[in-house]
């Protein structure tokens, strides 16, 4: 019988972060389900929020701010699961700068990744009252920090950002040790955010069919990520079989799947509200010129019905 | 029998950024068939504008000018004559035979009429064998008489030739003189010939229209007593002398008259 | 002939036949120049690699506990590579040509790393750049075709057409200031949502690329037959449809090759950058990228390279061609 | 949907008004020739709105002009800031550093004719080459700032300029060096006097050619690292925060300075190659 | 008093890829200060290379040539002439004043100096007045003695001139002709004329000098009998018919030997 299509658009390139959906597609969990699943891979230019809007896509992943921020501009994403159930974003520097805390910032370059991760970033030093428009006593200099950990190798920035499973190992490898470096974790600094969630558009939503599609799509995901979290190295090489770059290594992307797993631990796909709650807030403690994520408390931006009913036709 | 070419008061005035610029002010001309009429005058006096006007190729904004008895439009149109410029123009991606077949390829011609003439064009201008060659693989002089064959290919009465060896030095000049006056006798076309050269005027016309400029009028119609036949020296001799003496005092004239 | 060139002439060397003589009249003429450049090229670059490598040399044998100048870390940041490499001249040569993540890596690395792409790897398999070549040429060659056929219906129009001329020719340039960068994520979103993906967005941006230079020169192409040419054409009673095919086309060849050249190599800068920004998963753009993200500057300059000499082909391959069709035609170039 | 059958009326329209101009009385005004192509641009740009309206193409697939002035209105600041982070401090300063080491190395190129053999197809090769893709390279080497982006522009103008000026000083007819050899000119004398001046035709073509090089180059370059502003920067974030009316308002901020960049070196062009017969009047 | 120019069996051979081109073949000849040497002969007979041999240009392959007793080339070093070529080659991006003065500035004259020389030169070719014009805003006859003034400006000995006279009409280059022949007269260099023109040749030398190609050598040396006085006219006399006469024969027979 005919199978359901669904088109699924990634954040970013072919990699471990994503190894759930893959995992699901190579091991014939979606086809289970009856769905024919197309990944997209995305890459720095591309806003899944912007595919999405375009009809490009069924099903996103991206960060909640981004999703916040595309429903308030009149793209009415709705979180559908969050196989996240923490982040892995964070802020490294080098000790040999000499920043230690966040009292030591002022002065300093910091790295930021833009393109929907800058809302953080924003938020934070509000939090702290530091300016982010030059380096003198208040302020830090910003530096559109390619997705690359150049800038701190290279002596241009004292810390950019890196993600735990990601440019964290990669600074790792060229050879600093872990004892050289200082991690600020925007959770554990009180401005985590939720990462890759997986959003819909509200008006797909309506349809039951569509329903019914996405929560065997979420069904088959989640067991994709279990699976990925079980069986790590045969995983990385499911991804790096997907990469058509060629660039990837089977070694960092064990390394990858590792640290993600760590991210997708105890997570059943459901979102948790309360961490919902804090994304929120935290972005509405922020609002200004630069940082224009949302201006107002979001209505109806996530939904447990898909999860309920995939959760519960899986049990 | 009615002159194939009349011009009647002529006037042409082309409008420049500079202002208008009188090229061809009242000309009178009739021509008859068969003649061979040169046109002689300092540059700039409007040889190469009448031309163009009997070749419709410039409106005169003045005047009448029937060419075959209709206007020059529509004997261009009709393909009533031919024409050979100062530089023989030949295009270069074609070969020569190529270049005589371009105007029977615009003109429909069959196929086999198309062969047969560019053959036959070829032989008449002796460059037989030269079919195949491309223009830059000929001489000068070989390329203008390849660009007469071109003209002549589709054999229409009239022939109108601008400056067509001025770009030759003085003895190839010689020969296709000598070889252009045998085929104007074989073939009695008419001939609309212009020159800067006196000695080439003389030599080869039955009539000699001096011209003077600014603006551009003719100054004198010589009628030639040389007789059809032509040898080369013919230079030397005394009534050629006298005429040519006749064009230079005329272009004299209309240069202080000017 | 009754020149019979004395043995002391030029090029009549002993033992040598006159076509080895011209041949290496032509060496040392041609070859021998490009040769020494190219030469004094690679030893700059291979001198180069000292101090730009300097900093990480230096870092890994502070590593190895080899004694460096200055010894700490937090002296040395800041420092020019240059004043590393003097510091530590045994250290900073070294570890100059054999780094992993080189700031500059030697031309033999890259050399290496091209060879692997290339002659290491099946062609079929993910790693090949022979096959991500593949993928960037066919959305060359694909916008190639689409600019051109742009480029020369614009140009006709515009020859042929004086309002063409004066409303469009503006707007073409105006249309090349335009950051094309900036659109090929859009270009490809917004095709993406009507149902175009693939070759075809990236063949698009090529193809924007690309027609330029070709209406510019085939304008200049259409409009090249002088007067007396164009008044042959009228002398015969040719129409416009005549004059265009067996005047205006021909003598147009000579610019619409030397456009061509052009915007092939236009074409194929679309295709990468139409591979870079949108995380196309192939491709020399995407290597490039993926480079870029896991400080593979071997792979970088190895897709660079790889860029260049698909370039280099795609020109000399039109220079072929133009050279038997003009030569065909009987235009020397 | 009559919108967008309004769209192609309105094209229709606007054809027919520019084919009376273009072939009526004035043909040659300044007043017309200014005319045609603003009405055609017009005309493309009130499709655009029509279009746009009539489909309901949503806001982050494709602002309409109208919303897209309105940005640019609204955030003229900050795109003001833009423009001198791009454009007068990468682009232009890479511009005139690459411009003039081309035509030093080309002046050496020609003095020297084995340079010049050796030198000029290999520029020729390079100049053919996709170079923005240096730019993550030299974004690593030269930091994050303007400087890197300056490079980048310098690498991509210097090889088209290089090519350039070399042919330009080569083209000098034999007869115009016989002429310089008759006087015993020294070699400075004949490059001042003979080549150089020769030479700026194609030296200008060059530098026309460099304009839109310089202008992408600064921009692509600023995807790969940059500091919080500047076109390229601002793109590419709003791209992310889906404020397309921003992106669209950075393109007419870049077209715009290219062109009249591109302007500024034609009307120079026209003052100092006056006497080159495609500029005689 | 020793000649300003002697060749004594010169030779040159131009190494192409086709093979050797011998453009000059044994040419021997003197000119005294003071001649009007012209020579003349068909097109490829070695005329320009014989030129550019006395200044400099080119290099024998064979022979000895001497310039005001030093060789050609501390000849050219030590500016002892004035070079005319065939079209006027001016600098398009210099006004006419511009050209005049440039070998000046080349020369290092003092402002002073080449202001007045560029005037005082203008004169001689009666340009005055169009000192600021641009080269493409003047005829071609203009331009041509423009470019003979520029040659001029710096009052060399010896003036070499290569068919300056070539691209212009019949009437314009009479006037010319007349205005070199009265400046040779007033300042007495010494001339070497290129020409293709037989009228041209006897009407200005002292000397003419016929040349026939492949070998390019000298076929024939003929000294004028006419006076230094020469009004038009005397185109017409007998003894100047007779010296016509006697260079086409010499060119036929050159012709004709190859
Ligand atoms: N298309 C044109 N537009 C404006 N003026 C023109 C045009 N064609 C010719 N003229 C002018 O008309 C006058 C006559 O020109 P024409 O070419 O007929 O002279 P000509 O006798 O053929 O001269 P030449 O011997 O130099 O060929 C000249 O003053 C010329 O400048
Ligand atoms: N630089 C060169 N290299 C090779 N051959 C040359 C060179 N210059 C001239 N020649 C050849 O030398 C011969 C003499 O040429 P030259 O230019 O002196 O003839 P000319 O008498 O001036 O002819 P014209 O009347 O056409 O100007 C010709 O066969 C020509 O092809
Ligand atoms: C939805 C989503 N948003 C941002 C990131 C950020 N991020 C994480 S890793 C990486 C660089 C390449 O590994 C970047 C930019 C992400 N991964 N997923
Ligand atoms: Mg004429
Ligand atoms: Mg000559």
């Amino acid at each position: 019988q005919d199978m359901d299509a669904v088109t699924l658009q990634l954040k970013w390139v072919t990699q471990a972060q994503f190894a759930g959906y893959y995992v699901a597609e190579d091991q014939g969990f979606y086809e289970e389900e009856n769905l024919d699943v197309t990944i997209k891979a995305g890459g720095p230019d591309i806003a899944p929020e912007q595919v999405i809007a375009g009809g490009g896509a069924d099903v996103i992943v991206t960060w909640m701010a981004a999703a916040l921020a595309a429903r308030e501009r009149g793209v009415p994403l709705v979180n559908i699961a969050q196989p996240f159930s923490t982040g892995g974003l964070q802020l490294t520097c080098l000790k040999e700068t000499g920043v230690e805390s966040p009292e030591d910032f002022p002065g300093r370059t910091l790295g930021v990744w833009f393109f929907g991760n800058e809302y953080p970033f924003y938020a934070w030093m509000a939090q702290l009252g530091i300016d982010t428009d030059g380096a003198d006593e208040e302020g830090v200099t910003v530096l559109k920090q390619a997705f690359n950990v150049d800038p701190l190798l290279q002596g241009q920035a004292d810390c950019i950002s890196t993600m735990t499973y990601n440019e964290y190992g990669q600074i790792l490898d060229a050879g600093y040790t872990e004892e050289e470096l200082v991690n600020f974790n925007y959770l554990e600094e009180g401005v985590g955010m939720l990462e890759d969630g997986l959003y819909v558009m509200e008006e797909d939503l309506e349809d039951e069919a569509f329903q019914d599609k996405m929560a065997r799509f979420v069904r088959a995901s989640m067991k994709g990520w279990k699976w990925a979290e079980e069986n790590p190295e045969e995983a990385a090489q499911i991804v790096v079989d997907n990469d058509m770059t060629g660039a990837q290594t089977l070694e960092h992307q064990v390394y990858m799947m590792g640290e993600v797993a760590k991210l997708t631990e105890g997570s059943n796909g459901a979102l948790d509200p309360e961490a919902y709650q804090q994304t929120v807030d935290t972005l509405l403690s922020a609002v200004s010129e630069e940082n224009p994520a949302i201006t107002e408390e979001p209505e109806g931006a996530w939904t447990h019905d898909i999860t309920d009913e995939a959760l519960e036709g899986g049990s | 029998m009615s002159p194939v070419i009349s011009a009647k008061s002529l006037d042409l005035t082309f409008q420049t950024n500079d202002g208008p610029v009188h090229a061809l002010k009242d000309v009178n001309l009739d021509v008859e068939k068969g003649e061979f009429v040169s046109f002689i005058g300092p540059s700039g006096c409007g040889k190469t504008t009448f031309l163009r006007c009997v070749a419709g190729l410039e409106t005169p904004t003045g005047g009448t000018l029937t060419v075959n008895g209709m206007t020059p439009d529509e004997a261009r149109r009709a393909r009533a004559y031919g024409y050979v410029f100062q530089a023989a123009g030949l295009y270069p991606w074609r070969t020569i035979g190529g270049n005589i077949r371009l105007p029977l390829e615009i003109m429909g011609y069959s196929e086999a009429e198309k062969r047969k003439r560019v053959t036959d064009t070829l032989a008449l201008v002796d460059l037989d064998g030269f079919e195949k060659k491309y223009p830059w693989q000929l001489s000068g002089g070989m390329q203008q008489r390849a660009s007469i064959a071109r003209a002549l290919s589709f054999d229409a009465e009239i022939l109108l030739m601008d400056e067509p060896f001025g770009a030759l030095d003085e003895i190839v000049r010689d020969r296709l003189n000598e070889e252009l006056l045998s085929l104007w006798a074989r073939t009695e076309k008419t001939m609309l010939f212009v020159t800067h050269s006196i000695p080439e005027a003389v030599y080869l016309s039955t009539k000699i229209v001096v011209m003077s400029p600014r603006p551009g009028r003719i100054s004198d119609v010589i009628d030639s007593p040389l007789p059809k036949e032509r040898p080369l020296d013919i230079r030397d001799s005394r009534e050629f002398i006298e005429i040519a003496h006749r064009v230079r005092d005329g272009l004299r004239a209309g240069m202080e008259a000017a | 002939m009754t020149d019979t060139a004395p043995l002391a002439a030029q090029g009549a060397g002993i033992g040598r036949s006159g076509r080895v003589a011209l041949w290496a009249r032509g060496f040392s003429h041609a070859l021998l120049p490009v040769v020494t450049v190219v030469a004094a090229l690679l030893a700059i670059w291979y001198l180069a690699c000292i101090p730009m490598n300097a900093s990480n040399s230096v870092l890994q044998a502070a590593r190895a506990d080899v004694a460096v100048s200055p010894e700490s870390a937090s002296d040395r940041r800041g420092m020019s590579g240059l004043a590393l490499a003097v510091r530590n001249p045994g250290v900073a040569v070294a570890g100059a040509f054999d780094q992993d993540r080189a700031r500059l890596p030697a031309p033999h690395q890259v050399a290496a790393e091209l060879w692997a792409g290339t002659v290491g790897e099946p062609v079929t398999s993910n790693r090949s750049l022979i096959w991500h070549g593949w993928v960037t040429l066919s959305a060359t060659l694909l916008g190639f075709v689409f600019g051109t056929v742009l480029g020369i219906a614009l140009a006709v129009g515009i020859v042929h057409s004086r309002v063409m001329d004066m409303s469009v020719m503006p707007w073409a340039i105006v249309s090349q200031t335009v950051p094309i960068i900036a659109i090929a994520p859009m270009i490809i979103v917004v095709l993406y949502s009507v149902g175009i993906q693939g070759i075809v967005p990236k063949a698009i941006i090529s193809a924007y690329l690309s027609f330029f230079p070709v209406v510019v020169g085939m304008v200049k192409g259409l409009r090249s037959p002088n007067g007396m040419d164009l008044d042959l054409m009228a002398t015969y009673g040719a129409t416009k449809v005549q004059t265009f095919w067996k005047l205006r086309l021909p003598s147009s060849m000579p610019y619409l090759f030397a456009s061509l050249k052009i915007g092939i190599a236009a074409s194929l800068i679309g295709a990468i950058v139409g591979e870079l920004p949108t995380g196309a998963s192939a491709g020399l753009g995407a290597r490039l990228l993926a480079g870029s993200y896991y400080g593979q500057t071997e792979q970088i300059w190895a897709a660079l390279f790889a860029a260049a000499i698909l370039a280099a082909l795609c020109v000399g391959l039109l220079g072929v061609i133009e050279r038997a069709l003009l030569g065909r035609m009987g235009m020397k170039t | 949907m009559t919108l967008v059958i309004f769209a192609f009326v309105l094209w229709a329209a606007a054809w027919a008004l520019n084919a009376q101009l273009a072939n009526g009385p004035g043909r040659n005004g300044a007043v017309t020739r200014l005319a045609v192509p603003l009405i055609f641009g017009a005309t493309l740009l009130g499709m655009w709105e029509l279009i746009v309206r009539g489909l309901d193409v949503p806001m982050v697939i494709l602002p309409a002009p109208s919303v897209i002035a309105e940005t640019f209105v609204a955030r003229f600041g900050t795109l003001w800031e833009d423009f001198l982070q791009t454009f007068l401090k990468g682009a232009l300063s890479g511009y005139v550093i690459g411009c003039l080491a081309a035509v030093g190395v080309a002046i050496v190129a020609d003095r020297f004719a084995f340079l010049r053999r050796g030198l000029l197809p290999v520029g020729n090769f390079m100049a053919a080459l996709p170079i923005v893709g240096t730019a993550p390279i030299l974004v690593m080497w030269f930091g994050f700032d303007w400087e890197s982006k300056a490079a980048v522009v310098v690498v991509m103008v210097f090889f088209p300029m290089l090519v350039n000026t070399v042919a330009g000083l080569a083209d000098t007819g034999a007869m115009q060096r016989d002429l310089m050899r008759t006087y015993g000119a020294s070699y400075w004398q004949g490059l001042v006097k003979l080549r150089l001046p020769a030479a700026m035709p194609f030296i200008f073509n060059g530098l026309k050619i460099s304009t839109t090089l310089a202008l992408i180059g600064a921009i692509v370059a600023e995807f790969f690292g940059s500091p919080i502003r500047g076109v390229g920067f601002r793109i590419s974030t709003s791209v992310g925060q889906l404020a397309l009316d921003m992106v669209w308002a950075e393109i007419v901020v870049a077209a715009l300075a290219g062109t009249l960049f591109y302007g500024a070196i034609a009307a120079l062009e026209t003052r100092v190659t006056f006497w080159h017969p495609s500029h005689r009047s």
